[in-house]
């Protein structure tokens, strides 16, 4: 696969790293404005696939290949546990909102969510390169079959 | 009550199409489509005349936010359910990929007589 | 009230057209139209999240779908039918449409959610308490984080096993290896 | 909030900023910007008369068109700076975009096609914006 034409592809470089900072601008913001961890996630994986489309799949893997894919899903879903473990050791149960204790009455700001935002994130890049990692390997899938 | 019935009718042309169609895109179509309307219908279940998003606005107290907003629990219930359906259709596009690489067909009908 | 019921409409008639429709193009941008009308209407509902959510992940799905078919030179999906399937789901609508009718009486009237008819309901301690306890105007992503963060970590749990299963049903090397050296 | 949205920043320019420009001094140019604002003003002028000129057309009672592709030539080296002539085309009513050959060939529909000729065709369609995208890209 070697990509699409040559205004597709420059469209693509321009727009690519908006959509990158705005899924996780949903996914960090969540508990402030709609949006959250998956919808973030989602167009995180959205970004990169329309890299894979434009460009075809060696340029994407350049950026992000299927290892470093694996190793993000694998460590945000150890991220979100370990929230839910430091949440049982300082806070006395299970995902317990032990950072929101430390700050108290600063409603409305990034920091007021405790560890809403660090758990919005971790379920984000799961999420994206989950997705990511599934498109992948359909397109080179279809490589092969063409082989 | 009308607005539950078309939440009833979109499952049923998505029920009509998983079990009346041989083609297994149709099928997984089908699935979507029930996935589309079970999601609908609990948010039709939580919604309040003329309420608003559960969001709490800077300067609003909270018993007046009582009074307008809509029920959170079905909104989150449905948005883990939504991201759950793709990564279900993920899997079955797999499955009908890997069964369209062995018999070069998405018919079922085809499927089964191949099969011996 | 009526433009939901508008666009509920036209969620059907686009699922209706996505099922018959007989090019494989047409079909799948149909089923697009009916998660994009939805997502309208769960925008009239009340429910931005879920909006957001919708969008992004029917562009995912049709993508996913296209990728399925029409990379693979398949345009035509007609789904032949047979006459005794087409009375038997017939005689299934009808059923199902009897059952419906008869608990429809026990739901509460449109327009008057749940947790106001029931006593003592579980929203509206985390419309009143969730701004406090968990520090989020966003009363939804509250839930799904804070109060009942064990669900989405349940949640995470299946989307890693389907993706798990996806990858392996798509990756060539384990099919391989058992497949082809017993022929 | 503010350091937050500048980690994110970061972020997505080390993964991403090599996709995004091939040349990164040219960006610190001030009068690249000045040009850009410029070109606002002339591709709305372009795009209001072209307006005028279709609608001219459609409500004529002859209709005078005479649709047809005409092949155009461009000097333009980047690939950026083809990519908003092209787009600029298309936005123009009338014209359209087909296709973007790699040896610097634009091929246009035209809804009323004056010169079949390539130089003649590259003045009235290209010459417009060709000069001033030159400044803001190359």
């Amino acid at each position: 696969m070697t990509g699409m034409s040559s205004i597709v592809k420059t469209v693509t470089r321009w727009v690519s790293p908006f959509i990158f900072a705005f899924g996780i601008y949903i996914a960090l913001t969540g508990h402030l404005t709609p949006g959250g961890g998956f919808p973030g996630g989602v167009i995180i994986a959205g970004c990169f696939i329309l890299l894979t489309l434009a460009y075809g799949k060696e340029t994407t893997f350049g950026l992000f290949n299927l290892e470093s894919s694996a190793v993000t899903d694998s460590l945000a879903a150890l991220a979100f546990l370990c929230m839910g473990f430091l949440g049982y050791v300082f806070g006395g149960g299970f995902f317990n909102n032990f950072i929101q204790s430390g700050f108290p009455g600063t409603s409305f700001r990034l920091l007021s969510g405790g560890n809403m935002p660090i758990i919005n994130l971790a379920i984000g890049l799961k999420v994206g390169a989950s997705l990511f990692a599934v498109f992948a390997y359909l397109a080179l899938f279809r490589a092969i079959e063409e082989d | 009550m009308l607005t539950y019935l078309l939440a009833f009718i979109l499952f049923a042309v998505g029920l009509y199409s998983v079990i009346n169609k041989r083609n297994l895109i149709k099928i997984i179509m089908g699935v979507i489509i029930m996935e589309h309307a079970v999601n609908a219908f609990l948010i039709l279940v939580g919604y309040r005349m003329s309420g608003e998003a559960p969001i709490v606005e800077e300067g609003v107290s909270i018993s007046e936010f009582l009074s307008t907003a809509v029920d959170p629990l079905p909104q989150a219930l449905v948005i883990t359910s939504i991201v759950i359906s793709l990564g279900v259709v993920a899997l079955m596009v797999g499955l009908a990929i890997r069964l369209y690489q062995h018999y070069g067909t998405f018919d079922i009908t085809e499927i089964r007589k191949l099969r011996g | 009230m009526v433009l939901i019921q508008v666009f509920l409409v036209f969620a059907i008639i686009a699922a209706l057209v996505a099922v018959e429709a007989p090019s494989a193009l047409s079909s799948i941008i149909s089923l697009g139209a009916v998660g994009f009308g939805l997502s309208i209407a769960f925008l009239w509902l009340g429910a931005p999240d879920i909006a957001i959510t919708q969008v992004v992940v029917e562009i995912v799905t049709l993508v996913i779908l296209i990728r399925a078919t029409i990379a693979r030179g398949v345009t035509e999906i007609r789904g032949n039918e047979s006459k005794t399937l087409l009375i038997g789901s017939l005689i299934l609508f009808g059923l199902g449409s009897a059952f419906f009718a008869n608990y429809l009486s026990d739901f509460p009237e449109f327009g008057k959610s749940a947790m106001e008819t029931f006593s003592n309901p579980a929203s509206q301690f985390y419309l009143k308490f969730g701004l406090d306890k968990a520090g989020g105007p966003n009363i939804v992503n509250d839930i799904l984080l804070d109060f009942r963060a064990f669900d989405t970590l349940g949640e995470a749990t299946v989307l890693f096993a389907a993706i798990l299963g996806a990858i392996t049903l798509l990756n060539r090397k384990v099919f391989v290896d058992s497949g082809e050296e017993k022929q | 909030m503010i350091i937050a949205g500048a980690l994110v920043a970061m972020i997505s320019g080390v993964l991403l900023g090599k996709m995004t420009t091939r040349h990164p001094g040219r960006g610190l140019n001030p009068v690249r910007y000045f040009w850009g604002v410029c070109y606002i003003f002339v591709l709305a002028w372009w795009v209001t008369m072209a307006n005028l000129d279709v609608a001219f057309r459609v409500l004529h009672p002859d209709v005078p068109i005479n649709p047809g592709i005409v092949k155009v030539e461009t000097d333009l080296e980047s690939e950026s700076a083809k990519t908003a002539l092209a787009n600029s085309i298309t936005l123009t009513p009338g014209t359209m975009t087909v296709d973007l050959s790699d040896d610097g060939y634009l091929y246009v529909h035209w809804i009323n096609v004056s010169s079949t000729d390539v130089e003649e065709a590259t003045h009235q369609v290209v010459g417009r914006f060709e000069p001033i995208l030159r400044r803001i890209f190359e």
